[in-house]
C-alpha cells in the first residue's frame, strides 16, 4: 500500500481539505454543529490517514510523538489557564465576562480559547493512543 | 480578601493543573515536586475552606459566574469540608511515602505518569466532594476512577491486569447506573443542580421515576463503594495495586463514594423520602450486617496480608452502611466519624504492607513469619491499626463504635448491639491470624537478615499510625465535625 | 431503531469478535440517525465520529494485537440474565412515570434551559446554544471532560508503552 | 429512522421501551462472563442506550435543533445534548483505557476469555506461593 502511486497523490491531495475541514468544524461551532472535540477528533484521523498511506515512520516525522505528548497536557492547561486568566482579572474561576470590556466579546474570546484547548489535547490524546497500539503491534511481531 | 473568596475553585483547579504540569515535565524528580506542591498546596486550601465553613456557614461559589440552577455551582457545608481535608490530608501523606515506595514497584520510567495519575486521581475525588452539581459528580467521578484503573495496572504482579479490567467493567457499570438516576432526576425536577433538585423534589415526591432514581443512585453508588455483595473488585484491586495506590484507594476512594451516597439520600431526595417510601432502611440494615459478617469470615481465611485486610475493608464499609441506615444523628456521626477513621487506619496499613513486602518480598502469612522479631516497628504499627479496626478504647476506632453502639441504644435494639459486639470478635479473629504469625513464629531461614522498612516509607506510615491512636484519644476534631455534619445533614431537611 | 433493536440482538448471538466490532459500529451510526431524528445534530455528529470512527479503529486495532477471532459462548447465562431482567423491570417501572414523548410541558422544558434559550443572545451571542452551554454555561464541565480524555491518553501511555524489561507472569 | 416515526404513532412511551431493551442487552454482555473485547462492546452498547434515556426527552415535535435563527421558535431541549457531549467523550475514554487494558493482559495471559484467565489465576495461586 505504501507504494501505491494513486493513493499517495489521492491523499496528498485530500488531507489539506481534511486539515480545512478540521478547522472549519472548529470555527464554525459556534454557528452550526461542531466544536473543539469534533475538531479534535477530525485532526487527528487526517494524521492517521496519512501514517495509514505513508507509514508510521513519515507520520512520526510530520507530527513527532513528543509534540504530541506535549499537546495533551497543553490543551488542559489551555483550558484551565482560560479560567486561571478569568481568576486574575478579578472575576470568578472559568470568568468569562471578565476577559473583555465588552462582557459579550469576553464570552466569544472565552469560548475560542477553551475549545482551541479542547481540540488540542483531544487531537493529542487521539493520536497517541493511535501510536501506541501500533508500536505496541511491532514488539509483537 | 479576594483570594480566600476563590479557594472552593482553587482546592480542584490546582492539582487538576498539576497533572499536565507533570506530564510535560517528564523527569520523575520535577514531577514529584509538582505534584507534591499541589497536594499540600490543597491541604491548606481545604483547611483554609474549613475553617470558613466554620466560622460563617456553607460557601457557595458561581463557576464562570453564572448563577446556580444555569453553571454549575460549588458549594462547601460543614460534610463536605470535612471530606476535603480528609481526602487531601491523607493524600498530603501518601504522596511523600510513594516516592520511595515506587522506586521498587514501579519502572522508572513510568514514575512521572505515576505522579500525574496520582494528581488526576486527586482532582476527581476533591471535585466530587466540593461540587453541588449532579451532572459535575459523574464527570469528577470518572476522572478518579480512570485514574484508578490505570494506577491499579501499574501494580508489577500480572493479576494486577487483571484487577484493574474487573474494576473498570464494575466501575463503569457503576458510573452508567449513577448517570441513570441522575437523567431520571433532571427528568423529573428539570435541573441539575443538588440544591435545586432538592427544593423542586417536594413536587414530585415518591413518583415513580423518583423512586427508580433512587433504586439506581444507590445500586450505582453501591458498586463504587463495594457494598456487600458488591464487592468483588476490591480485594484484588487493593491486593495487586501498587501499595502507595493501595493506601490512597483504601484511605479515601470508597469513603467517597459514601459521601456521595449521603449527598444525593439527605441533600435530594429528603430522609423522609429514602427511608420512608421503600424498605431502604431494613435492606441497607441487612446488607450492612452481612458485609460485617461474611467480608469479616472472608479475611479469616485469607493467606495474604493484603487481600486480608481488603476483606476487613468490605465488612469496615457495613459498619459505615449500618451507621446511615439508622437514619438518626447518632447514627450519621458514626458513619462520618467511621469515614475518617477508618480511612486513617487503613491507610496507615497498607502503607506498612508496603515496606513489608518491600522487605519480605510478600505479604503472604508464610512470609512474613516472625515479622515482629526483624520488623519491629512495622509489626507494632499494623498491631496498634489491627486493634484499632477491632475497636479498643483508646484507638479510633473505639470512638466510631461506640457512637454506633450509642444509635443502636437509642432505638432500644439489643439484638444489634450484640451483633456489633459479635463481628468485632471476628475482627479479633483476622487480627489474631497476624499476630500469631508475626510474634509467635520464627522468621523464615532466607530472610532472617531482613532489616527495618526505610524511613521514607516508615515516616509516613507513622503519622497515620500516630492519628489512629490520637483520633482515639482526643476526639474533638474528627466528633465535633461529624457531629456537626451530621445535625446539618438532618438539620437540612427536618 | 428497530433495526438498532436487531443489531443488538445478532451482537448478544454472535461470536465471530470481527462480525461484533463491525455490527457495533453500524450500531453507532444507527444511533447518529436516531439523534439527528432527535435534533441533537451535535451529540449524532460526535456519535457518528466517535462511536463509529475512532472506537471501531481501536476495537479492530486491540482485536488484530489480541488476535482472538472466535469468542467462546458463555456457559452459564442464567445468573446474569436474571440481573438484567431485574435491571429492566426497574427501569420500565421508572420511565413509565416519565413525561410522554415531546410533551412541552415537562419540567426539563420549563425550568433552567428557558433561560439557555431565551437570554442567550444578549449573554453569549453564539447562535449554537449546545456551544455556548457546553462551553460557557456549563464549561466546568467540559473542562472536566477535556480532563478525562486527558486522563485516558496519559492512562494509555502507562500501560502500552514499550519497557525494557518485560513483565515476568 | 422509520422507528422514529413510528415512536410518535405508538404512543410516548416507544422510546423508552427501546432504550430499556438496549440498555439490558449491553448489560448482559458486560456481565455474562465471556470475551475481554466483547464485554467491552457490551458496555458501550449499555453506555450508549443511556444517550437516549436524556436525548429522547428533550425532542419537542415541532421543534427543531437548537442552533438559534429567526426562521424557528420552538426548538429541543439543548442541556441534555450537551451532557451527552460529555458522556460520549466519557464512553470513548474508558473504551480506550479498557482496550489497552485487555492488549496488555493478553500478553500476559496469552488469551482474552475471562473463564480462561480465572482459571490461569487460580492454578498459579496453588502451585507457588503468591508473589507480589
Amino acid at each position: 500500500m505504501k507504494n501505491d502511486l494513486t493513493l499517495r497523490v489521492l491523499a496528498k491531495l485530500l488531507i489539506p481539505f481534511i486539515l480545512l475541514f478540521a478547522l472549519y468544524v472548529q470555527f464554525h461551532g459556534d454557528f452550526g454543529p461542531g466544536g473543539g472535540f469534533q475538531a479534535g477528533v477530525i485532526l487527528a484521523a487526517a494524521v492517521i490517514f496519512y501514517a495509514l498511506i505513508f507509514g508510521l515512520a513519515d507520520a512520526r516525522k510530520v507530527v513527532p510523538e513528543p509534540l504530541v505528548e506535549s499537546m495533551m497536557a497543553l490543551g488542559v492547561l489551555i483550558y484551565a489557564g482560560v479560567g486561571v486568566a478569568g481568576l486574575l482579572l478579578g472575576g470568578n474561576f472559568l470568568d468569562y465576562f471578565v476577559l473583555d470590556p465588552n462582557s459579550v466579546h469576553g464570552q466569544h474570546r472565552g469560548i475560542f480559547w477553551v475549545e482551541v484547548g479542547v481540540a488540542t489535547t483531544v487531537s493529542g490524546v487521539m493520536l497517541k493512543i493511535f501510536y501506541m497500539f501500533v508500536s505496541r503491534g511491532e514488539v509483537d511481531e | 480578601m479576594s483570594f480566600l473568596q476563590h479557594l472552593p475553585a482553587l482546592q480542584v483547579v490546582v492539582p487538576l493543573m498539576a497533572a499536565p504540569l507533570a506530564l510535560l515535565l517528564r523527569r520523575s524528580n520535577y514531577a514529584f515536586l509538582v505534584v507534591l506542591t499541589a497536594t499540600w498546596a490543597a491541604l491548606a486550601i481545604s483547611t483554609g475552606l474549613w475553617v470558613q465553613v466554620a466560622d460563617s456557614g456553607p460557601l457557595s461559589y458561581a463557576i464562570g459566574n453564572w448563577p446556580a440552577p444555569w453553571g454549575i455551582e460549588y458549594r462547601v457545608d460543614p460534610l463536605n469540608a470535612f471530606m476535603l481535608v480528609f481526602v487531601s490530608g491523607v493524600a498530603a501523606v501518601v504522596l511523600p511515602y510513594s516516592y520511595s515506595s515506587i522506586q521498587a514497584e514501579v519502572a522508572p520510567q513510568q514514575h512521572y505518569l505515576f505522579y500525574t495519575m496520582f494528581a488526576l486521581c486527586l482532582t476527581g475525588l476533591l471535585g466530587i466532594c466540593i461540587t453541588g452539581d449532579a451532572f459535575n459528580i459523574f464527570v469528577f467521578l470518572e476522572i478518579s476512577a480512570l485514574s484508578t484503573y490505570v494506577l491499579i495496572a501499574m501494580g508489577r504482579d500480572r493479576r494486577a491486569l487483571m484487577a484493574s479490567y474487573q474494576y473498570l467493567i464494575m466501575g463503569t457499570i457503576g458510573a452508567t447506573f449513577i448517570v441513570v438516576g441522575i437523567g431520571l432526576l433532571y427528568l423529573m425536577t428539570g435541573t441539575l443542580n443538588l440544591a435545586d433538585m432538592g427544593k423542586r423534589m417536594a413536587e414530585v415526591q415518591g413518583s415513580r421515576p423518583v423512586l427508580a432514581a433512587l433504586a439506581f443512585l444507590t445500586v450505582g453508588i453501591s458498586l463504587k463503594l463495594a457494598l456487600f455483595p458488591l464487592h468483588q473488585w476490591l480485594p484484588n484491586a487493593y491486593a495487586f495495586a501498587p501499595s502507595a495506590v493501595s493506601a490512597f484507594l483504601a484511605a479515601t476512594a470508597t469513603k467517597v463514594a459514601v459521601y456521595v451516597l449521603l449527598r444525593f439520600y439527605f441533600s435530594v431526595f429528603g430522609q423522609s423520602q429514602v427511608f420512608g417510601r421503600l424498605p431502604m432502611e431494613e435492606m441497607m440494615l441487612i446488607l450492612a450486617l452481612a458485609g460485617m459478617f461474611a467480608a469479616s469470615v472472608m479475611a479469616i481465611y485469607q493467606t495474604n496480608l493484603k487481600r486480608l485486610f481488603a476483606y476487613s475493608s468490605v465488612g469496615q464499609i457495613g459498619y459505615i452502611i449500618l451507621g446511615l441506615s439508622f437514619g438518626s444523628v447518632n447514627g450519621l456521626t458514626s458513619t462520618v466519624v467511621h469515614l475518617v477513621n477508618h480511612g486513617v487506619t487503613k491507610g496507615a496499613i497498607f502503607m506498612l504492607l508496603g515496606g513489608v513486602a518491600l522487605r519480605m518480598g510478600g505479604t503472604t502469612l508464610a512470609r512474613v513469619q516472625g515479622m515482629g522479631k526483624v520488623m519491629p516497628w512495622t509489626s507494632f504499627g499494623i498491631l496498634i491499626c489491627g486493634l484499632s479496626l477491632i475497636g479498643l478504647p483508646g484507638t479510633a476506632g473505639f470512638i466510631s463504635k461506640w457512637y454506633l453502639l450509642l444509635a443502636a441504644l437509642e432505638r432500644d435494639q439489643w439484638w444489634l448491639v450484640f451483633l456489633i459486639v459479635l463481628s468485632s470478635l471476628l475482627a479479633v479473629l483476622y487480627v489474631w491470624r497476624f499476630v500469631e504469625v508475626a510474634y509467635f513464629k520464627e522468621p523464615r531461614q532466607d530472610i532472617v537478615a531482613v532489616s527495618e522498612a526505610p524511613l521514607g516509607l516508615l515516616l509516613p506510615s507513622a503519622v497515620l499510625v500516630v492519628a489512629t491512636v490520637y483520633f482515639g484519644l482526643d476526639t474533638s476534631l474528627t466528633v465535633g465535625s461529624a457531629a456537626r455534619a451530621a445535625e446539618f445533614l438532618m438539620g437540612g431537611l427536618r | 431503531m428497530v433495526l438498532m433493536v436487531v443489531t443488538v440482538w445478532v451482537i448478544v448471538r454472535s461470536r465471530n469478535l470481527f462480525g461484533i466490532v463491525i455490527l457495533s459500529g453500524i450500531y453507532s451510526f444507527l444511533m447518529a440517525a436516531v439523534l439527528v431524528a432527535m435534533d441533537a445534530v451535535d451529540v449524532a455528529m460526535t456519535e457518528a465520529s466517535v462511536g463509529a470512527g475512532i472506537s471501531t479503529v481501536l476495537l479492530l486495532g486491540a482485536l488484530y494485537l489480541c488476535k482472538g477471532e472466535e469468542a467462546k459462548p458463555a456457559r452459564q447465562p442464567w445468573g446474569p440474565l436474571a440481573i438484567s431482567v431485574i435491571v429492566a423491570g426497574f427501569l420500565v417501572y421508572g420511565t413509565l412515570g416519565l413525561p410522554e414523548f415531546s410533551d412541552p410541558n415537562a419540567p426539563i422544558h420549563g425550568h433552567v434551559v428557558p433561560r439557555y434559550l431565551n437570554d442567550i443572545k444578549q449573554e453569549v451571542d453564539v447562535p449554537n446554544v449546545v456551544t455556548a452551554v457546553l462551553a460557557s454555561y456549563r464549561g466546568y464541565d467540559t473542562l472536566g471532560e477535556t480532563t478525562v480524555v486527558f486522563t485516558a491518553g496519559a492512562g494509555v501511555i502507562a500501560l502500552l508503552r514499550k519497557r525494557r524489561k518485560e513483565r515476568k507472569p | 429512522m422509520n422507528g422514529m416515526v413510528n415512536s410518535m404513532g405508538v404512543g410516548g412511551h416507544f422510546t423508552y421501551v427501546i432504550t430499556v431493551f438496549l440498555m439490558v442487552a449491553g448489560l448482559f454482555i458486560v456481565i455474562a462472563p465471556g470475551n475481554l473485547i466483547k464485554k467491552l462492546i457490551g458496555l458501550g452498547i449499555f453506555q450508549t442506550s443511556v444517550y437516549l434515556l436524556y436525548i429522547a426527552p428533550g425532542k419537542l415535535v415541532g421543534g427543531t435543533a437548537p442552533i438559534l435563527s429567526d426562521a424557528y421558535t420552538v426548538y429541543s431541549n439543548p442541556l441534555p445534548h450537551v451532557l451527552i457531549l460529555t458522556a460520549i467523550v466519557v464512553g470513548v475514554a474508558t473504551l480506550a483505557l479498557g482496550l489497552a487494558l485487555v492488549v496488555r493482559i493478553r500478553e500476559a495471559y496469552g488469551c482474552i476469555e475471562e473463564d480462561d484467565i480465572l482459571a490461569l489465576d487460580a492454578a498459579a495461586q496453588d502451585s507457588t506461593p503468591t508473589k507480589q
